[in-house]
């Protein structure tokens, strides 16, 4: 794959990374990997186990959006107990100094592909809570975040459209954040030692 | 060569390995080493046609296949085990009476299988007590091994009254022709088989006699905690077999009351061997001792044997022998493997192992081949002894010990995950991160004794039809038939090649799905799914204690038996106490109180 | 060459009132008439020998049959290896021992029962003498009030026969009795007890605890293993040659025994103490030993009597030089005593192996025989019993034994030498003794039978003995 | 070549068996989705869940965490090769209960061996609820049928699945009995409410927390397999099996659905709840049914 | 009568050694047992109007009116027994003494 250019810290990656480009090189092993690919792909997109991680109030929407009325395990999403059995990493709201540290271990625990949705305008720039001295304002500069869903909270419709995309995404190959993750693993690391940081705390209570 | 100069031989080598352990402690080792092997290649070789002998007018031998099998057996387990001698820390404790006992107590049991004579049997049985109880007191401190020592000797006791009570109503001592006598005129037969069976039962540890088991074998050096696991217990088969065969209870019981047409005696002592069964799966589930554990499994596990030998049938007799060798190979690889465990890292404690997979692997492999085939899983020679027991219990029909043959068989699952969790799997204790894996010296005898345990299972029909000719020889009508591949059973056949192959072609189809998919990353032990929580406690971050604490808790209230034992010796303490008082006390006046009253009384005893 | 067997009694008496002159060389005197005693003993035939040239119902007479003769040899031999190990501690009793000697020598040597009552009181003077040796005289004069009491009840019951029967001669009793047996009973009871006192029969054995729980090398093996075994030597004489005991009297005095048997055992099991332990299953033994001779087990009570003495008194010697070492016989402050002197530990354990009826040592063979002969002629109660009590036996005499080979983890080797390595003489011999003993236990542990045919012949003409069938190696009835 | 053949027959029982249920599965949740009123996923759901499982990069926490697996797999596919379906058996005459049993134990042993390897004690409680459920189910099951066997002295199934079209169904031999097995059939499928070994609110999905991937992937399928043994165990032990495929994929439906339905309405017994009832009720009502039997007919021939 | 008499002298004396636990109260009662006995021996051997067991000149021969001699030489032994047991006894006592001051043995018994 070509080495697409990213942008700077200063610039938010989501926008661009809907845009994605796959690229079409004509190696034949690469090729008949490419074509596996595109069937993973469409098994990938239609079976996403997530794992929600509750970071704040974006969370309380979820239950409709699995329950009866609008049912997502007719697209094959399902809720999962671990980070090792999930594909999609939900942050359902702001990310705190404490909560950073533990979505970043969850989700370098997850299997690789792997997605993270962003909920609400927290995770963008801190929304309501972008003064308040614990909490992170921009997630993205921590964990490649694939799928933001805009409202305050998001309506479940809006959830549930927000799914759907991802999806699309994922079929066509776009979501590719936990690459771009594994890529510019020290940008991120420097990012996650500034804000939090040591991620992996040692201390009293965790000895 | 014959039996005699074998077994003197092994007595001459364990002389001189007490006087070369003097000396040179490691030279002592290897003799025991080379006599044991030398032993077991004489045998093998010999056959059950190794000639046999009259030493004096008492001790005469004579090979039989049933002597065959279970001196193989034994010798096996023996020589296997010298590899562990070796490994001895030979200087701090002097020990050099360690491999003379060895040998005398391997030669003694040669001897117990190949005598004619029971009281030369019981001679060697006797031999085989003591000097093991000497072995075991070289271990930790503690009672064990004066239970294994009173409880045994109750065992000998009882056996030594049966013995007389044949020789002095039949006039015979012969082994075989004693029972015959008492199968012929019932007079004091049922004595004889009752005292015959439970002295076999104490050695075998089934339950009310069981309690020597745990302490023994934990107390036990763990270097010869697999002989007397293994192999020592399996003496108690051998009489069980012989009196239920040569003396079956059908022919005793002339009485009305059957159940399932089995005479009603022997429908209790399937009872009773039921409930060894469940008891020892219960307290080995309960245990926080892996040596402890694997006691209580061997409990259970005899219960198996005895069942099979009680019901009598071809099939059940068989399933008995195979359970025998298959108990005989499985229990040692257990407990040289705690051998090594111990050797590595000091201690037998559940709850302060764990993670040894990833620093012992080999010993693993042994560890779980042996583990699969206690539990009875195929392809584990293991399985083919459970399967042709519970076949001749469905044939039977003999629900209660069925349901507690099931129950001991689905609970071995629990207690055999348990110690492999707790020991092997789970995380590294900081503490063991440089232990090593165990000497080669060690591993030669663990993969010797797992891969025939493995290669049995796959392929056991050698072995079935020795255990048919085993049968022949002991008189019964019928035999185990083997047609080609498969066992016949009473109501379905095993091909256990058969079952190895479908296993092995599942096992390639799942390598290939494996291999065909990415590659998987590999991470560090504790990084683990923790709900993102950070732990750096291995120790703590383990569940070892307590394991089945919601199952432990339905039998919490079980109670123990050896509280009876304790209760009494402490009646004869008491007693001991009582007459201490009465009968020596310090002042003279009791004295001449005591020897007037008794006089005066003796006088008027005899007057009245 | 042909010695008067009442060399064996005239010699140590006339060394012991020599010695007096000759106070520094004491211990010469001693020693040399021990082992005089033991050359003398070789050298006896069997026979009746005259005392004084009365013919037997008159005048005294020494009865030197096999059976009197092998005790003879053991008792000597005991008693010579004894005095060559403690000289030192003898030093100031050397008259009361060699006196012993010669009263013990007496007991079993006389055929007259008033001669007899004579050496008792003699040997039991000079062994309440050897046992307050150990300083504790309130312990030796509650033996010195018991051994009274048994002897003057022994004098009444003799008395009481001699007013029926008219004679004092052993073998006349005996015809006599033979041929009037009603009305003695009383008699014979009051002897028994007289007899039991000495033989430490239980309800009339208060004194041996005090004696024996103190006792060193010197007392120990004496009074626990040579005047036990000697007296049972004369319990057995008297109870299968002399007296004939109608069976309402032996059932009795079988009930006794079989108390002393069973709370012997639960005594000892119940001791932590060595030498306590010893002294209880002492006690036991005699039980079993009285029983066997009651029942007319004549040549099975001769052999467990000496192999049991033999057992005892490699067991006494040992634990008094153990407290002696050690200062205490506490067992469990005694852990792991015998891996510092294996050798004295491997005649330890065959002695207790041996008295606890293990295979591959005599006493299997002698408790094997007994067992099988009460099985014969009797139902299975007996033999279970007394197969019981070996148990309660096999398991203290383990413990004890296992206790002081095994190291404890935490408590470490004791290091105690039980003999200080100062004192090499001593160590050698006590070393050869004791092996020379229990290598013996081992043989005869092998091959029995020749050991079985001693006792049998014997015994084997003993009036009341019932013909024991044997089985040795060579093999049982049936065979 | 005969042996050719039977494996052959073997290999595509597994396959057959393995298909049939991830497709029963998928409509099973679209059964239980219909239930919760819900429209759920589509009826080949579960084929793209494994799909994509095998094509996701996960970790592995060493050599015995895979080899567990892949022991388990075997043992399973094993397994499934000597299950008779409507007439078909693969190895005649050796599809003995005893074996089917202890084989797909031998798959269990693997699956424990795996998780324990993982280092999660989550991984070990799981396990350990497995188990301690197991005896309570396992005991009365195999009692039953070792009933069965006595009664119809055979313990190949084929057999006992012919004899049953001869006698009637083994359900009207012991309708308590069929009773028990359903429960304990319950059970071994791990529906709810004995869910407890599982539990991911509780233990984060006890066994499988550690599994990602392909690990994850392999253990469906073994699972998808495991089941099929069961389910067809009991429809050719207790429902007379199946004549033809049909008769026996009705029979096999309708017991997973039923068994999974009952599962939906239901709530999670804690574990001492379920160590109360398993050890207590399934149990005391074997007795009973094997006493009746015993009453009734003389006892089991 | 006589062998009566000398009986409950002998009993006396045992019922002595029975009750008392002073040294030299039992060793007096030993002596008391010990007169009795003898004295029951010399009893047996009495026959009434026969003589004293002496050859003279007086009775030339060993004829039937003789009492028996026996006993009474029996009880020269035994009382010669008996001086030398309490000679013993009394030196126990005196190392009694000296050991433990106190001659009770009940009192020793207790002290240990």
């Amino acid at each position: 794959m070509p080495k697409k250019e990213r942008p700077s810290r200063f610039h938010p990656v989501s926008h661009t990374m809907q845009t994605v480009e796959v690229p079409t090189e004509k190696i034949s092993p690469q090729e008949q990997a490419e074509a596996w690919e595109k069937i993973a792909h469409y098994f990938r997109a239609n079976s996403l186990w997530m794992l929600n991680y509750c970071t704040g109030c974006c969370a309380i929407e979820l239950p409709l959006v699995m329950t009866s009325q609008y049912d997502m395990e007719r697209l094959g999403m399902m809720p999962m107990a671990t980070p090792r059995q999930a594909d999609i990493l939900l942050v359902t709201g702001y990310a705190s100094l404490k909560t950073l540290r533990r979505l970043i271990y969850t989700y370098e625990q997850m299997g690789t592909p792997k997605y993270v949705v962003a909920f609400g305008p927290c995770a963008v720039n801190g929304g309501i809570y972008h003064d308040a001295y614990a909490v992170l304002n921009r997630l993205d500069l921590y964990l490649p975040v694939d799928l933001y869903i805009a409202g305050c909270m998001p309506k479940p419709e809006a959830v549930m459209n927000g799914f759907k995309r991802l999806i699309e995404l994922i079929e066509s190959g776009q979501a590719t954040g936990w690459k771009d993750y594994e890529r510019r693993f020290d940008w991120y690391k420097s990012n996650q030692l500034e804000a939090v940081g040591e991620v992996y705390i040692h201390d009293e209570f965790h000895e | 060569m014959n039996i005699i100069h074998l077994i003197l031989g092994l007595f001459l080598a364990g002389i001189a390995a007490y006087g070369i352990g003097r000396l040179k402690p490691a030279a002592a080792s290897w003799l025991t080493l080379a006599a044991s092997w030398a032993a077991l290649l004489i045998l093998f070789l010999g056959g059950d046609t190794l000639a046999g002998g009259n030493a004096w007018g008492l001790l005469a031998f004579k090979m039989t296949p049933l002597g065959w099998f279970f001196s193989m057996t034994l010798l096996f387990v023996y020589s296997t085990n010298t590899f562990f001698n070796l490994s001895v820390p030979a200087a701090p404790t002097r020990q050099a009476a360690y491999p003379m006992l060895y040998l005398i107590s391997l030669a003694s049991t040669i001897g117990v299988f190949s005598a004619e004579n029971w009281l030369a049997l019981f001679i060697f049985w006797e031999i085989v007590l003591w000097s093991s109880t000497f072995m075991i007191g070289f271990g930790k401190p503690g009672r064990g091994s004066i239970i294994y020592f009173g409880m045994s000797l109750l065992g000998s006791f009882m056996m030594l009254f049966a013995i007389l009570v044949m020789g002095t109503a039949y006039q015979t001592f012969e082994v075989k022709g004693a029972l015959m006598a008492a199968a012929q005129s019932p007079g004091p037969a049922l004595l004889v088989f009752l005292l015959m069976l439970f002295s076999a039962m104490v050695k075998l540890g089934i339950t009310p006699f069981h309690i020597w088991m745990p302490e023994a074998y934990h107390e036990a050096p763990d270097h010869f905690a697999p002989v007397l696991a293994g192999g020592l217990s399996k003496l108690g088969a051998f009489t069980a077999l012989m009196v239920t065969s040569f003396l079956p209870a059908s022919t005793l019981m002339a009485q009305p009351w059957q159940v399932r047409g089995l005479p009603l005696l022997t429908y209790i002592l399937l009872t009773v061997s039921a409930v060894s069964i469940v008891i020892g799966t219960l307290m080995a589930i309960k245990q926080e001792d892996a040596k402890k554990l694997l006691a209580y499994s061997s409990v259970a596990n005899s219960g198996y044997i005895m069942i099979g030998m009680l019901m009598g049938t071809p099939m059940s007799v068989s399933g008995a022998l195979v359970h025998l060798l298959a108990h005989a190979l499985a229990t040692t690889v257990t407990f040289m493997v705690m051998a090594a465990v111990a050797r590595q890292t000091g201690t037998t404690r559940m709850d302060e192992l764990g993670g040894l997979l990833h620093r012992m692997p080999i010993t693993f492999l042994a560890f779980l081949t042996a583990i699969l085939s206690l539990v009875g899983l195929p392809p584990m020679l293991g399985f083919v002894s459970k399967w042709l027991i519970l076949q001749s219990l469905a044939s039977q029909g003999l629900f209660l010990v069925a349901a507690a043959a099931i129950f001991g068989s689905i609970g071995s699952l629990l207690y055999a995950f348990r110690i492999l969790s707790t020991v092997f799997l789970g995380q590294l204790k900081p503490k063991h991160r440089q232990v090593r894996e165990a000497p080669a010296v060690l591993l030669i005898p663990l993969l010797l004794l797992s891969g025939v345990t493995l290669v049995l299972g796959i392929y056991p029909y050698g072995l079935v039809q020795y255990t048919a000719k085993i049968e022949n020889s002991l008189g019964f009508a019928d035999t185990v038939q083997i047609t080609g591949l498969s066992i016949q059973g009473n109501n379905g056949n095993l091909n256990a090649l058969l079952i190895m192959g479908a296993f092995a072609i599942g096992f390639l189809i799942a390598l290939g799905i494996f291999l065909k998919a990415p590659k998987s990353r590999k991470v560090d032990l504790m990084d683990t799914y923790t709900g993102g929580e950070f732990i750096y406690s291995p120790e703590l971050y383990s569940y070892s204690t307590n394991f089945f604490a919601p199952l432990e808790r339905v039998y919490a209230g079980l109670p123990e038996i050896s509280r009876l034992y304790e209760a009494l010796a402490n009646r004869v303490r008491d007693l001991g106490t009582l007459v201490q008082y009465l009968f020596f006390s310090p002042l003279p006046s009791r004295t001449a109180l005591l020897i007037s009253v008794v006089t005066i009384l003796l006088i008027w005893g005899e007057a009245i | 060459m042909q010695m008067n067997p009442v060399l064996t009694i005239a010699l140590p008496l006339i060394l012991a009132f020599t010695k007096i002159m000759y106070r520094r060389i004491a211990n010469l005197f001693l020693v040399l008439g021990s082992l005089l005693n033991v050359l003398v003993v070789f050298f006896i035939k069997e026979g009746q020998y005259l005392m004084g040239g009365y013919a037997p119902p008159f005048g005294i007479v020494l009865q030197v049959d096999a059976y009197a003769l092998y005790s003879l040899l053991v008792l000597n031999v005991l008693f010579a290896a004894l005095t060559i190990l403690v000289t030192k501690k003898a030093e100031n009793l050397t008259s009361s021992s060699l006196i012993a000697l010669a009263a013990l020598n007496g007991l079993i040597l006389t055929g007259d029962l008033f001669n007899l009552f004579v050496f008792l009181e003699i040997a039991a003077i000079a062994a309440i003498i050897i046992a307050s040796s150990s300083k504790r005289y309130h312990h030796a004069f509650h033996y010195m009030v018991a051994s009274i009491i048994g002897s003057t009840f022994y004098l009444l019951g003799l008395i009481l026969l001699y007013k029926q029967y008219g004679t004092l001669n052993m073998a006349k009793m005996h015809e006599l009795m033979l041929a009037s047996p009603g009305g003695s009973s009383v008699a014979v009871i009051l002897i028994f007890v007289g007899l039991a006192v000495e033989v430490k029969l239980m309800p009339f054995s208060g004194w041996v605890k005090g004696v024996l729980k103190n006792a060193d090398e010197w007392i120990g093996p004496m009074i626990g293993a040579i005047y036990g075994g000697a007296m049972m030597i004369v319990m057995g004489r008297l109870f299968t040659d002399v007296f004939v005991v109608s069976p309402k009297v032996t059932l009795l005095l079988s009930i006794l025994a079989l108390v002393t048997l069973v709370g012997g055992e639960a005594a000892a099991y119940d001791s932590e103490k060595m030498r306590e332990i010893l002294l209880y299953s002492g006690v036991a033994q005699s039980g079993l030993e009285i029983l066997l001779i009651l029942n007319g087990y004549a040549a099975l009570s001769f052999i467990l009597i000496l192999s049991n003495m033999m057992a005892k008194y490699v067991m006494f010697l040992l634990s008094g030089y153990i407290v002696n070492a050690a200062g205490t016989d506490v067992l469990g402050d005694l852990k792991g005593l015998f891996r510092s002197n294996p050798f004295l530990g491997f005649a330890f354990t065959a002695a207790g192996l041996s008295l606890a009826g293990l295979p591959l040592f005599v006493g299997f063979f002698i408790k094997l025989n007994i067992l099988y002969n009460l099985m014969m002629s009797h139902s299975y109660w007996l033999p279970a019993i007394i197969l019981i009590t070996s148990l309660v036996e096999g398991i203290y005499m383990l413990r004890m034994i296992l206790g002081l080979w095994q190291t404890g983890l935490e408590v470490q080797e004791t290091g105690i030498q039980i003999i200080s390595p100062s004192n090499i003489k001593t160590k050698y011999a006590v070393h050869a003794i004791t092996l020379i003993l229990s290598l013996a236990m081992v043989v005869f542990g092998l091959m029995p039978d020749y050991a079985l045919d001693l006792a049998q012949k014997a015994r084997g003409n003993a009036v009341a003995d019932k013909p024991a069938m044997m089985i040795g190696m060579k093999g049982g009835p049936g065979q | 070549m005969n042996a050719l053949q039977s494996i052959g027959t073997g290999l595509g029982m597994a396959l057959f068996g393995w298909l049939l249920q991830t497709t029963i599965s998928g409509v099973t949740r679209k059964v239980i989705a219909r239930i919760q009123k819900r429209r759920g996923p589509v009826w080949y759901q579960n084929f793209r869940d494994i799909m994509k499982l095998l094509n996701k990069r996960s970790v592995t926490h060493g050599w015995a965490f895979d080899f567990g697996l892949l022991v388990a797999l075997a043992g399973a596919i094993g397994t499934a090769m000597f299950m008779p379906v409507a007439g078909i058996v693969a190895f005649k005459g050796f599809d003995n209960f005893f074996m089917i049993i202890y084989l797909a134990a031998l798959g269990v042993f693997g699956r424990a061996l795996s998780s324990g390897s993982s280092g999660n004690p989550l991984a070990t409680i799981g396990v350990m609820r497995g188990l301690t459920q197991n005896i309570g189910y396992k005991v009365p099951y195999m009692l039953l049928v070792i009933a069965l066997i006595s009664y119809y002295r055979t313990s190949s199934i084929s057999e006992i699945v012919e004899l049953q079209r001869v006698s009637g169904w083994s359900v009207l031999v012991m309708p308590l009995g069929f009773v028990v097995a359903f429960i304990s059939l319950h059970g071994m499928l791990g529906k709810k409410p004995f869910d407890t070994y599982l539990a991911p609110a509780e233990i984060a999905s006890g066994p499988l927390v550690e599994y990602g991937g392909k690990q994850l992937g392999i253990l469906m399928i073994a699972h998808e397999l495991s089941v099929f043994i069961e389910v067809s165990l009991f429809v050719n032990l207790f429902l007379g099996g199946g004549a033809t495929l049909p008769e026996f994929l009705l029979k096999y439906a309708f017991i997973y659905i039923l068994s999974s339905s009952l599962g939906a309405v239901m709530g999670r017994f804690r574990i001492e709840q379920v160590v109360r009832f398993y050890y207590k009720v399934p149990i005391a009502l074997t007795i009973v049914q094997i006493l009746m039997l015993a009453v009734m007919r003389g006892g089991v021939r | 009568m006589m062998e009566l008499l000398s009986l409950s002298l002998l009993f006396l004396g045992m019922y002595g050694l029975i009750t008392k636990h002073h040294v030299l109260k039992m060793i007096v009662s030993m002596n008391v047992m010990e007169i009795g006995l003898n004295l029951f021996i010399t009893s047996l051997g009495y026959q009434e109007s026969h003589l004293a067991p002496i050859l003279s000149s007086k009775f030339p021969s060993s004829a039937l009116n003789f009492v028996d001699p026996l006993p009474q030489s029996l009880v020269l032994t035994s009382i010669v027994i008996g001086v030398g047991t309490t000679a013993v006894a009394l030196a126990f006592a005196k190392k009694i003494y000296m050991d433990y001051g106190t001659l009770d043995l009940e009192k020793i018994e207790g002290r240990l």
